[in-house]
């Protein structure tokens, strides 16, 4: 889709209009509190904002590698275990080639989903659960057998911990990221395949576009930033651990499609993704200050996203 | 209008009926073929192998992944997924620690409530879609959270206590069953004693399958679910109901996770609002709908056919407990079956020699 | 009003100012028109005229924005096609609606199969599949088969076993036929003037014109969402229908083919052997350059496949292939496309459009690479492209932007065709370029095929239409069963011809019944 | 089936009964050497994995190798069905001793029925069941919660007023639970106008360190912090935050006995309590002494391995020199168990920095 069309534009900036007021309505939402219970805006400090994007950061490096592949109508949900694996490894590894490590992980997992996805056309939802068990399983016995090192190391810990002029380093890696991401779905030939082949991937076979070859490149790119995001949420933990990535899959996914991306491919603008982000990120913070309990929290994170959607799910009808 | 041609009898061409059955139902075949393997292995090396016990025992652990499988079927074919299937089980699990006790009408009415409850949610879910217009995926994210939040309101932390002598009837034999409730003889009556070894589970299995899923793939309502997966504009001109069919598709699938989660109560005589669990629910029935051959793009496939795709997980696992792998190689072995036995699809792929019919 | 109607009942169905828009687009513009029962009445416009966007409001698909509408006299608003049909009007539409996943029989009988306790009686189905598909002719097909597993040809036909299942009052085809070969069609017709002269009333849209010929009582003809005028049949000539429908005349409907070449050069291509599993059986042929090559036969003989294998889709290729005397054999299309083919397929819906994504995404999306400037794709470039396609082919668009779905199936045929364009081709595969396309647009693509030729193209053309491959083609080679059993040139190219080896008969005796 | 006879039974020092009136339990003694299973829940944290270990270590040692036959060790993930199954399927093949960390503290009666009925000693430990019909062996862990609280209140000298931060474990569990009454308990006793601030931190690091993070952005001073696992996080989250350090309470992860080591002087006056996956090795003990027909201690008492700033040692509670994430308390001398976290979990030279 050519970016700047008027029509094009209003189509799929509706969604990104509607996340950004939740955004705006879940910080007054949790200004109210703090303002009642504390007497202090504390969340429209510029400190509070930073230290959202700043944990925002991880899951946005996350949500834009899945939004690749959800734009071809897959999806990945070996993320977890690819951020796991790849932080692990790298601190495994560790000294200078920590972070090269890591992300080899990526790009490994990246191929073996790919090709499981293109050349031998497993669903993409199953080859990649089963990929995430394998690494589970390969990261399991590492520990157990080799007891690595899991420590950050010191470039880990700069790019998630630490700040160049008072913003986190983390979030200008991920607005890198973002911009490469924008660009590379709007203006290349690989960002147009991405959407063809989420309509139709017949016809973009059909139509000359090396439709395996892309399949296989955004499963890299995927796993690549699930894996940057891996390394660095261990700079910022100072340390890799099991587990560390299963709070990052279905929230990514939720952060795609809340932006906009229709969920089996083919639309959607970046853009959403990074509002996606910001709100999921806000909105466990803001819960968890206002000292919901889980189960709370889980009814009201379901309700938003159900809400969202109905807001602007209303007036385009499914199929047909 | 036209009767000449009416009694033409039908040509060479269209006999092989079964031959036809088998080429359409590849993929069950293949489960089919992975179960026995795995599970015939597991006997065979069992000290106790191929005994009514180890067949209680598996057929206990089987019983709810395999009711949530068919649970997620039903979207499965209507060309969606349901993503809140392990929370509404859980849910229901919740709710029948509250309920299942007391009297014996206060146990059948609090049977009855919690697959109410279980139908009820899917029903909502239903709405969501139809009404809301929202992809089933991620509303059933949502509605997932939701039902998993209010799981933890019924049950902040594990507990209740289902009625004793129903968890022991219904996780044992027919014959068990039949002595706790002091039917036919106490179990003892002639006739009863063929089937006096059968695992309760395993006839709940079964009756659920005949007495629900059978009947309902033939009705109109069933096949519009078939139809939509298949091409949803297609089935709206050939003038199907199609919101019935979807909001029917959900309600089914909430009736089948309440079955399980019922069950899950009633085997472990408690509730319990575990999230990681129904995350794994939900991701293994998606699992072994596919490893049952039925095809995430809907349109086709079946519930009894997932039901075999859950025995075939199960049965992976089963084996952990025979073969001497090291523990911490055991995670890293079952994801590399798990692998394999959902990349045997492939064969098909790499088999087509036409490419077009990869794109579907 | 309601000028001419030589029925003499009262009108069935009546429709009055209808209209209908879509965003900017008039789709449908105050149309007052009228059918009656026992009739065959045939509805003609150019792509995009509103032919589809009106029998969709008859049978319930969308709402008009204003209008009434009569059924037996009585008013009547359809909400959806399920109501339509219960109310006895039918529709075969233009783009299938079949199950792919669900059995013929189970299509056919879709809305209402034959139930016991309220569960299908799926015996009772199958039966009743069979006599219907025996009523037009197709007892070949098997009600158990998957509708995946057909032909085209064979899903149109279970399409009109499926119409005929509901017991329509009111029958509508929207270019129902179009992938039909010769026989089919005739059966069709037969099965046609039965129910006509049980008293249906049948709307039939086409852009065969000797289909109408032979079908049509009474003709309306629309353009630009307006109704123009309705005539009973032969009030009109020929020359006359197709000027109403397009606005202008059209002389000569196919672009005079060149002498026949004295001195055959080197040809473009050249296929030895090519075989594949059981649907190809060896086949020999070439195409020059500036050449034209037909192929003929009935549908599903393996033309389907020839295109495809030359294309790089199909695996196990066997054969020897030669484009521009380098071997060729392609593993994908885009290896096919780097060797300078393009192929319009089969079905534009599913093979060659991205129906959601604008016009101009579509239009680019085989020439990405030509567009880029290194990774970036050259916006000014891709504009330019975009703007020059839509004028070479006069595709009938609002802006370029908006998705492609919203044209007409013939606009859509067209991008599909401008798409290839764009890559500068030298060798052409057609899959029934002009399925559902208008004589005015079919002219102009016949000429731009010509010009393509002209320019050193070579163009292997497989069409169900045999009027267009005589019309058209320097030769036509006629395949059976996965082989080539004549090729025809020149004068030779005749319609008897085509259908006497279409049936592998010997020439000698093509007097058939 | 066992019976509940009186005490005492064997090794007092080792199998401690809970209470004073705790009931003992007696199984038909059984010739050995024995086949065990182990029924973990999940493999998801490195606590599991070491727990794993250290299981065959101690059936690989001397006085244990040639009592134990077998040793079968199957992890099922959070399915309690997938639980039920593993145990039930080794009583059917015959095992003598199933030990397990329970996926849910109730539902396990069928299982326990069936062993009874077969002779099959079942030993739940760590998160443990709440029945009494089990020989179960645990820390004390309404007591970890209030050693926690008397800590911080020792620490924070006369205060008994301002914030106080309590990071729980996986909600819903019963360790979290009974940490979380003790530490109240004590709490609202001894100084209730302090305000506690409550967030759930799942007892990983990752977790612990966000929702810390959260909170000091929006509550800003704490004045002491208890912490379940996840306590290097907790701590992390803190010195990000720039926040002064304060008397603490956590776990037994290295790396947060590290960081009290180095930063005690600054005010990190830290209180790490253990809980030890050498508890597996003291449950097999048991199960292997209840086999041999002892009577058992119904609820198995283990020692709370506590250090705190004052104790902590160099290569002796704690190894600078080794990695974060593995628990320092693992050995129990009294009960016979001599394996150090370092010997199962660093035990390559490579991974000393
Ligand atoms: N869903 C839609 N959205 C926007 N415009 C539409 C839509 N459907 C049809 N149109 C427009 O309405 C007009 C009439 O289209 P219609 O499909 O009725 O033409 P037609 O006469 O059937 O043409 P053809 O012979 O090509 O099938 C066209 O200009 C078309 O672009
Ligand atoms: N989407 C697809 N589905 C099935 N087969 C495909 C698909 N895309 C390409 N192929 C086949 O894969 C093979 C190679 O295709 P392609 O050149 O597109 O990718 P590639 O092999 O990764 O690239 P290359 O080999 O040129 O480096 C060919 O046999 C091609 O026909
Ligand atoms: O007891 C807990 C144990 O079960 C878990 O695995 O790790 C943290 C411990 O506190
Ligand atoms: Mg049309
Ligand atoms: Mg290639």
């Amino acid at each position: 889709m050519i970016a700047g069309a008027p029509l094009a534009l209003r189509a799929d900036t509706k969604p990104i209009l509607i996340a950004a007021g939740f955004v705006l309505v879940i910080l007054a939402v949790g200004t109210a509190y703090t303002l009642a219970t504390q007497g202090a805006a504390t969340l429209l400090s510029p400190a509070y904002l930073i230290q959202q994007l700043q944990t925002g950061a991880f899951l946005g490096l996350v949500a834009a590698g899945m939004m690749l592949v959800i734009l071809i109508g897959h999806i990945d949900l070996s993320v977890a275990w690819t951020l796991a694996a790849a932080a692990m490894t790298a601190t495994a590894v560790g000294g200078p080639l920590a972070l090269p490590a890591g992300l080899a992980v990526g790009v490994a997992v990246g191929l073996l989903n790919g090709i499981g996805v293109a050349y031998l056309r497993v669903p993409s939802m199953i080859f990649t659960l089963g990929v995430n068990a394998v690494l589970r399983g390969l990261m399991v016995a590492q520990t157990g057998g080799f007891a690595p090192q899991t420590a950050a190391t010191d470039a880990m810990r700069f790019l998630g911990a630490e700040r160049i002029a008072g913003m986190p380093v983390a979030v200008l890696v991920w607005a890198a990221v973002s911009l490469l991401t924008a660009g590379l779905l709007s203006r290349t030939a690989f960002g147009k395949a991405l959407y063809g082949m989420g309509n139709s991937e017949a016809a973009a076979y059909l139509s000359g576009i090396r439709t395996r070859r892309v399949t296989v490149l955004a499963f890299v790119l995927c796993s690549v930033l699930a894996s940057l995001a891996g390394v660095m949420l261990a700079g910022y933990s100072t340390k890799a651990y099991q587990g560390m990535g299963d709070a990052y899959v279905l929230p990514a996914i939720a952060a795609v499609v809340i932006g906009g991306t229709h969920i089996l491919g083919g639309r959607g603008r970046y853009l959403g993704t990074v509002v996606g982000v910001i709100l999921i990120v806000l909105l466990n913070s803001v819960l968890s200050i206002m000292q919901m309990p889980e189960a709370g929290r889980q009814v009201i994170y379901g309700g938003v996203i159900i809400a969202m959607l109905l807001v602007y799910g209303r007036g385009a009808p499914t199929g047909s | 209008m036209a009767d000449a041609a009416l009694s033409t009898a039908p040509r060479a061409a269209r006999g092989g009926s079964l031959a036809l059955r088998l080429r359409q139902n590849a993929g069950l075949l293949g489960a089919i073929g992975l179960f026995v393997l795995f599970y015939g292995v597991y006997n065979l090396y069992h000290p106790r192998g191929f005994s009514q016990q180890v067949l209680i025992q598996n057929a206990n652990e089987v019983f709810t992944i395999a009711l949530v499988a068919m649970a997620q079927t039903v979207p499965v074919i209507l060309g969606g997924l349901d993503l809140s299937v392990g929370a509404v089980m859980t849910l229901v699990n919740c709710l029948a620690s509250h309920l299942v006790t007391g009297s014996a009408g206060e146990i059948a009415l609090g049977i009855l409530a919690c697959l109410a409850a279980g139908t009820a949610f899917g029903f909502l879910n239903g709405c969501v879609v139809v009404f809301g217009r929202i992809q089933p995926i991620i509303a059933t994210l949502a509605t997932g959270a939701i039902a998993i939040g209010l799981a933890l309101f019924l049950r902040p932390k594990p507990g209740g206590k289902l009625d004793a002598d129903l968890s022991w009837a219904m996780t044992n034999s027919l014959g068990d069953f039949a002595e706790t409730y002091g039917l036919f003889d106490g179990g003892q009556a002639p006739w009863f004693q063929p089937i006096a070894g059968i695992p309760v589970p395993l006839v709940l299995l079964v009756l659920v399958a005949v007495c629900v899923w059978m009947p309902f793939r033939r009705t109109l309502t069933g096949r519009t679910v078939y139809a939509v997966g298949s091409a949803e504009g297609a089935a709206f001109m050939s003038g199907l109901p199609i919101a019935r069919a979807k909001l029917a598709a959900f309600t089914l699938a909430g009736f089948f996770a309440g079955v399980g989660g019922l069950f899950l109560a009633i085997q472990t005589s408690t509730g319990n609002a575990d999230i990681p669990q129904a995350g794994a629910y939900t991701l293994n029935s998606i699992a072994a709908v596919v490893i049952g051959g039925t095809s995430l793009l809907g349109g086709t496939g079946g519930a009894v056919a997932s039901v075999v795709g859950a025995l075939v997980l199960r049965a992976i696992s089963f084996n952990f407990r025979i073969f001497d792998i090291p523990p911490l190689m055991q995670p890293l072995v079952e994801g590399l079956v798990l692998l394999a036995a959902v990349s045997l699809g492939a064969l098909r792929a790499l088999r087509t020699r036409n490419r077009l019919e990869l794109f579907r | 009003m309601l000028d001419v109607m030589q029925n003499e009942f009262a009108p069935f169905l009546t429709l009055t100012g209808i209209s209908k828009r879509y965003g900017g687009v008039r789709a449908l513009d105050g149309v007052t028109f009228a059918c009656g029962r026992g009739s065959i009445h045939a509805v003609l416009g150019e792509n995009g005229a509103g032919k589809s966007t009106l029998i969709k409001i008859v049978s319930g698909v969308v709402q008009p924005d204003e209008g009434l509408m009569r059924l037996d006299g009585r008013e009547v608003a359809f909400p959806n096609p399920a109501a339509a049909n219960r109310a006895g009007v039918v529709c075969v539409f233009q783009e299938l609606s079949l199950m792919p996943d669900l059995t013929v029989a189970d299509n056919i009988l879709a809305a209402d199969p034959p139930r016991r306790f309220g569960l299908i009686d799926g015996r009772a189905q199958r039966r009743r599949a069979e006599e219907l598909l025996a009523s037009i002719g197709c007892a070949d097909v098997d009600p158990r088969l998957r509708v995946r597993d057909l032909p085209l040809s064979r899903r149109q036909m279970v399409e009109i076993a499926k119409a005929l299942a509901k017991k329509p009052r009111l029958l509508i085809l929207d270019e129902a036929t179009s992938a039909l070969t010769a026989a089919d069609v005739e059966r069709v017709y037969a099965m046609l003037r039965r129910l006509k002269a049980d008293g249906v009333a049948i709307l039939y849209i086409s852009h065969r014109m000797h289909e109408i010929d032979a079908l049509a009582d009474t003709l309306s003809v629309f353009r630009n969402g307006r109704h123009i005028e309705t005539f009973a049949k032969g009030a009109r000539s020929p020359d006359r229908i197709v000027e109403l429908m397009i606005g202008r005349e059209i002389t000569a409907q196919y672009p005079p083919k060149p002498l026949p070449k004295e001195s055959v050069g080197p040809p473009r291509l050249d296929v030895r052997d090519l075989s594949w599993g059981e649907r190809l059986k060896g086949l020999s042929f070439s195409v020059g350059a500036g050449e034209i090559v037909g192929l003929g036969g009935l549908d599903g003989q393996g033309q389907k496949e020839v295109l495809l294998a030359l294309f790089g889709v199909l695996k196990g290729v066997g054969g020897t292939v030669t484009v521009d005397g380098r071997p060729h054999r392609p593993g994908s299309p885009a290896e096919a496309k780097d060797g300078g083919l393009a192929l319009i397929p089969e079905d534009r819906k599913t093979e060659g459009l991205m129906l959601p994504m604008s016009i101009a995404d579509n239009l680019v999306a085989a020439s990405l690479k030509p567009l880029s400037k290194g990774l970036v794709i050259d916006r000014a470039k891709e504009r330019a492209a975009v703007a020059d396609a839509v004028r070479r082919l006069r595709i009938k668009i609002g802006s370029a932007e908006d998705a492609v779905s919203t044209l007409s199936g013939g606009n859509q045929q067209k991008v599909v065709i401008a798409k290839w364009l764009m890559t500068g081709p030298g060798l052409i595969l057609l899959n029934d370029p002009t399925r559902g396309i208008d004589v005015g647009t079919k002219q102009e693509i016949y000429r731009l095929l010509r010009d393509l030729a002209d320019g050193g193209a070579a163009i292997l053309f497989y069409s169900t239409d045999y009027d267009e491959l005589i019309g058209c083609c320097d030769r036509v080679s006629v395949m059976y069963d996965g082989r080539i059993v004549r090729e025809l040139e020149g004068d030779a190219i005749t319609e008897q011809a085509i259908v006497a080896s279409a049936l592998n008969m010997n020439t000698e005796m093509t007097h058939h019944g | 089936a066992p019976k509940t006879v009186s005490g005492p039974g064997p090794d007092p020092q080792c199998f401690k009964p809970w209470k004073a009136d705790t009931k003992y339990m007696q199984w038909p003694k059984k010739d050995g050497p024995y086949r065990v299973a182990i029924v973990n829940g999940f493999v998801g944290n490195t606590w599991r994995i070491q727990m794993i270990q250290t299981a065959k270590a101690y059936a690989e040692q001397p006085g244990m190798k040639d009592r134990i036959k077998e040793l079968k060790v199957v992890s099922t993930g959070t399915d309690v069905a997938a639980q039920l199954g593993a145990m039930e399927d080794f009583i059917n093949q015959g095992y003598d001793a199933i030990v397990t960390i329970a996926v849910a503290p109730d539902g396990f009666d069928r299982v326990i029925r069936l062993a009874d009925r077969n002779n099959v000693v079942v030993v739940p430990f760590d998160n443990v069941l709440d029945t009494d019909k089990v020989m179960q062996v645990n820390e004390d862990q309404l007591e970890i919660g209030r050693i926690s609280a008397r800590h911080i209140l020792k620490e924070l000298g006369s205060k008994r007023e301002g914030k106080i931060l309590e990071v729980r474990g996986l909600p819903g569990n019963s360790v979290d639970r009974d940490r979380h009454l003790g530490f109240r308990e004590v709490m609202e006793k001894e100084a209730p106008k302090f305000q506690i601030i409550e967030i759930v931190g799942n007892w990983d690091d990752g977790t612990s360190q966000k929702a810390t993070a959260d909170a000091l952005a929006v509550h800003g001073r704490f004045d002491a912090v208890f912490t379940q696992g996840g306590s290097t996080g907790t701590v992390r989250a803190m010195m990000d935050a720039k926040h002064p350090f304060v008397p603490m309470a956590g776990e037994a992860e290295n790396g947060y006995r590290k960081l009290i080591a180095e930063h005690a002087k600054d005010g990190l006056k830290g209180l790490s309590y253990g809980q030890s996956a050498g508890l597996v090795a003291i449950s097999m003990k048991a199960a292997l002494s209840a086999l041999e027909g002892n009577p058992m201690p119904q609820l198995i008492s283990v020692p709370i391995p506590v250090e705190d700033y004052t104790t902590l040692k160099a290569g002796v509670n704690y190894w600078p020199d080794l990695t974060d994430n593995f628990f320092a308390a693992n050995a129990f001398p009294a009960c016979g168990v001599n394996i150090s976290a370092p010997e199962i979990m660093a035990k390559d030279a490579k991974n000393v920095q």
